[in-house]
């Protein structure tokens, strides 16, 4: 957890509404895990006021990589940022997925929807050099909402994807997808991220199946490392349900742990 | 070598710079960013005697330059405090203050009570201010009979100095300043968060779970600043300001005005460096106008 | 066609939305810029009896997201006003308010009584909220008694309806809401500024002539907006809220948070155009969501 | 008075901290008087909240030009802009000089102090257009702050310059070099523009050798065209003093009329 006040841009993508910009952070870069995110100040005036969090999309050596979609003025203005630009960031923070050296030569499900697919690159990277299968399940609004499709498969990644239009690959959500994928193979473990209501569908799949599950959360955050108490999500410990600051116990948890949101199924 | 600090007649600060409660977790959290022996001071986080699970989320809002909180005083209540967190406090060498809740004045007597037997703690900081725990931001510090009950149970109690926290929700807070003086309290500190809202317009539902919560960062300095000035004008102990400061800047503004030392929030989110920052700030124009000792500037508003 | 006209009961408006007293001019300032037929209504600058000069310059200081003004009600008087300007406002098709000021109750009323020998004007709002003219913001709004003679008097004089324009800076904003109504208000209308301050420390003066000014602009949106919500679930008569409001989104906030009409102040400086832009995404919105009458949106917070 | 909410910046020129930008703007350009200005949008969001006012530096068939000095966020926010990019701007407003073609044969002096000098090119302009001769006196605190001392030579304007520092020309201040300057000539009119302490000295040499002077005065803006009364000067009028909107009466006051404001001399 440290402070990179100077992060440069060294590269920056764009597809339509999504962005990708890789920033050379040799420290946070250092100790960054998959799952776990970076706080990127996004104005040098008091509008917006606070950091975004965002997801570590990938890491090099020296840099580490975010991947975000345009959804209101801080992400825009992050837009607006050119390679050479500087941005002020903390990280890496929280804690991310479980995913060791253990699930080696197992099967893993990584199911991401439209933005929530941020994480999982990074973690289809590591979870292939611990020798893991990971197959990946990409779920987006129309075509234009699955930018990262090609870099997966490019990659030689087992991708199977949908759009809520149809207008490629399955149509409908991605946990129907999935739900229709899982009648042929079962997963050894599966790690998903995305709008809550996909999460909670993906969750409910798991514990029917008894698939072990992790799901990346998300929640306005106030500091990102603690301080603020905003973050929180009911989560189940020792029996009990408490509040819990996602930025530093998660933003992953045991789908076992997460009391779902209620909201229209 | 400019002298930055500044002495509340209770308690001396190396400078004016105190990370504010609720804002500065236990302080531990700052740890990686920067080091807290720089500080002034700063104040833990809201504490009941028993933990408190605060609001459910939405707790947090953006608006133009501020911040809408609703977090609602969740804690780990003054045992576990005592235990787990205020020995990791004790090795640092910067003032420590509690920040005391209660839902009734005998609550924040004991919370005091409690504390009084552990070591490492420079002050309280009574919090009869916080707008996110009752309906429409009740709190004692709304009236200057519950200021003055409140204030002077604990400041009976207590064997330390009592500082109380001020809210900005009134018509005539200097009415309320010179209640908690004569209650017996130390020092002042205000002020606490604006009673606030925002609507959803898509969903139509307000955009905090609680509904109302307390808005604070540099959309309420100009409020905050002028209450201040206000208050430091008219009670004869010190008056710890807070509201936006975000620079060394703005902890001047409040201390030209009266401030005796400030208390720095939302900044900490922004930046938690924004503290050791304006420590710096301070340093630096002192030197450039050429004051010795920072506690001169402290009230020289020619108005 | 969605419908965008409001009804205070006294008063139809062809859609909410209305220039705030002091950001409006006298409204023909705005005519190079828009078609004041479009708007809802105008509120003219404050008006005293007699011309009056207003406060010496700095008038106003920026500050994050927000305004301070220490205008202190310049104008040009009763007589002048419906010698030179009022002519031609009445060639407008759109509802002329007048903000009437008074140094005590007996000059509200005698305003009043001057006025209503002429036409052209629709209703009056009574300015009992500037804090830019007495010490320490002082103004009848700050006391429930001093709202309700205020109040009552001016009502008891007037043939047309009063609108009791209400001040932020209280504790209890619905007590003097309520005063207000059983004095005979036929509308409230929240807020005034909030009283504020900014310090030079350069010079280590205020930044303002005045020292204090009133503290408008989207800075203070949460907490009118607040306000607005408390007060038009406590009285019968309508509210009109303000505070903020820059886009159809925050009016939007206001109507749904109770308001069944806003003033747009500050914005009108920011852009000349605001009003009618404004009114333009209140159609938008309405049409996006199927509503054919914008009145059914008022007050449906889901809380 | 129009607004323009887009009008394209066709040209960008920068010497330190000063800066101009041509707009393109033909409603306003068609209208523009020396000695007027336009209140500019330097943001899109809510810090600053309010347009900056800036005199017409000068105007051609379909663009107005701004002369600025870096003074704050505003300007900062400014000077960032590029060529194509647009601005909301409103113009031109107050009343200018009193500059017309009754000036034919006379000799004019221009006064001009740091940022000050920026609406009397614009003047130079259509004096000389009037048959006049302006004479330019421009003054800066060093060197760097006479960006547009090229481009008067250039025409081949009667140009004296000063420097606070004497980094270049007379060293001292602009209202002592004219001072001197008037030993030996005398001006039938004076135009000043520049900081408040300097024009007030102008305005008391131009009063004890019964010259006619005209001041472009400065003050905190609102709105900048008459909705605020937050511009206000203490001016003469008719025996009595009062406080007057510079925007719409001014800026451009007559030295006779302006009541300075008191500071050190
Ligand atoms: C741990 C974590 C990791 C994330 N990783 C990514 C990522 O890799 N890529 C990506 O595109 N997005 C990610 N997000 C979401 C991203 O932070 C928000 O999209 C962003 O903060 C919105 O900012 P804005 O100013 O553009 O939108 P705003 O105008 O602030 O808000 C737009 C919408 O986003 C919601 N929102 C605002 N702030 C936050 C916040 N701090 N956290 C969550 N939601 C918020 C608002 O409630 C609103 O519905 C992540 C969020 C979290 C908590
Ligand atoms: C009629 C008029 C014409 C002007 N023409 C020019 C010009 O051609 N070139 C130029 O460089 N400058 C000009 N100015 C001054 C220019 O408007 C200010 O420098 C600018 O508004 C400062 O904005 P800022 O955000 O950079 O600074 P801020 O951070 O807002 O303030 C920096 C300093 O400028 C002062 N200031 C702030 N706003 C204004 C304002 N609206 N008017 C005057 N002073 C202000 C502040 O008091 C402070 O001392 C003119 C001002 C007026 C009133
Ligand atoms: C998220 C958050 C939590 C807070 N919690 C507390 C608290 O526990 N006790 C308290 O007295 N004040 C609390 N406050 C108020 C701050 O201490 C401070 O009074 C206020 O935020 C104004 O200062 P600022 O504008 O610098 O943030 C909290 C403020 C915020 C933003
Ligand atoms: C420069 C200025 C002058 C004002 N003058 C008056 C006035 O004469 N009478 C009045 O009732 N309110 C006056 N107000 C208050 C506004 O009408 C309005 O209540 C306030 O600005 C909040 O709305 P806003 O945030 O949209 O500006 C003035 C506000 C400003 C900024
Ligand atoms: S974001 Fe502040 S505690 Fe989690
Ligand atoms: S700037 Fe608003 S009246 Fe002159």
């Amino acid at each position: 957890m440290v402070k990179d006040p100077q992060a440069r841009i060294v590269d920056k993508k764009n597809w339509k509404s999504y962005f990708s910009l890789s920033l050379e952070s040799p420290r946070i870069a250092a100790q960054a895990q998959s799952g776990q995110f970076i706080m990127v100040r996004v104005s040098a005036h008091t509008q917006p006021l606070l950091r975004r969090p965002f997801s570590i999309h990938s890491k090099s050596e020296k840099t580490v990589e975010i991947f975000f979609q345009i959804t209101g003025l801080g992400t825009e203005l992050l837009s607006q940022k050119k390679p050479e630009d500087s941005l002020d960031i903390l990280g890496p923070l929280g804690k991310g997925f479980e995913a060791g050296k253990n699930l080696k030569g197992k099967d893993i499900a990584l199911v991401g929807g439209g933005r929530g697919i941020a994480p999982l690159y990074f973690l289809s990277q590591k979870l292939r050099s611990y020798g893991a299968t990971a197959r990946i399940f990409y779920g987006g609004k129309s075509q234009e909402d699955l930018p990262l499709k090609e870099k997966f498969e490019k990659e030689g990644f087992d991708l199977h994807w949908s759009t809520d239009d149809g207008s490629s690959g399955f149509k409908g959500f991605v946990s129907d997808l999935f739900k229709t994928e899982l009648e042929k193979y079962t997963p050894d473990r599966i790690f998903a991220c995305g709008p809550e209501l996909m999460m909670k569908k993906i969750s409910l799949i798991a514990q029917e199946k008894n698939i072990p599950a992790e799901f990346s959360l998300e929640s306005v955050m106030g500091c990102g490392f603690g301080a603020c108490w905003g973050c929180v999500r009911r989560i189940k410990r020792d029996n009990r349900e408490e509040w819990v600051k996602i930025c530093e116990e998660g933003p992953v948890f045991s789908g076992n742990d997460i009391i779902w949101e209620e909201g229209d199924e | 070598m400019t002298d930055l600090s500044v002495d509340l007649g209770f308690l001396k600060l190396k400078n004016p710079v105190i990370g504010a409660s609720g804002t500065f977790g236990y302080g531990l959290e700052f740890e990686p960013y920067i080091d807290l022996n720089r500080l002034g001071g700063f104040v833990v986080k809201g504490l009941y005697f028993s933990p408190r699970e605060g609001n459910p989320p939405p707790r947090l809002v953006e608006t133009p330059s501020g911040l809408i909180n609703a977090i609602g005083l969740p804690g780990i209540g003054v045992k576990r405090f005592s235990e787990e967190i205020l020995p990791r406090l004790q090795k640092f060498n910067t003032t420590i203050i509690v920040n005391v809740c209660g839902e009734n004045n005998e609550e924040y007597a004991s919370v005091v009570e409690f504390l009084d037997k552990y070591d490492g703690i420079a002050a309280y900081e009574l919090n009869i201010s916080c707008p996110n725990v009752e309906q429409d931001g009740l709190c004692p510090a709304l009236s200057p009979e519950a200021t003055f009950s409140a204030v002077s149970l604990v400041k009976k109690t207590s064997s330390r100095p009592i500082i109380a926290k001020l809210s900005p929700n009134v018509t005539d807070v200097v009415q309320i300043a010179l209640s908690a003086e004569e209650a017996g309290a130390d020092a002042l500190s205000l002020v606490n968060t604006f009673l606030a809202m925002a609507v959803d317009i898509e969903t139509r539902k307000p955009k905090l779970s609680n509904i109302y919560g307390g808005l604070s960062g540099p959309a309420i300095k100009p409020i905050a600043l002028r209450m201040t000035h206000q208050v430091a004008g008219r009670v004869k102990i010190p008056v710890i300001g807070m509201g936006g400061i975000l620079t060394g800047q703005d902890a001047l503004e409040y201390m030209i005005a009266g401030a005796k030392a400030v208390e720095v929030g939302t900044a900490n989110f922004i930046d938690p460096e924004s503290t050791v920052k304006i420590i710096e700030e301070l340093r630096e124009y002192c030197q450039k106008k050429g004051i010795d000792r920072i506690e001169t500037l402290i009230g020289t508003l020619q108005a």
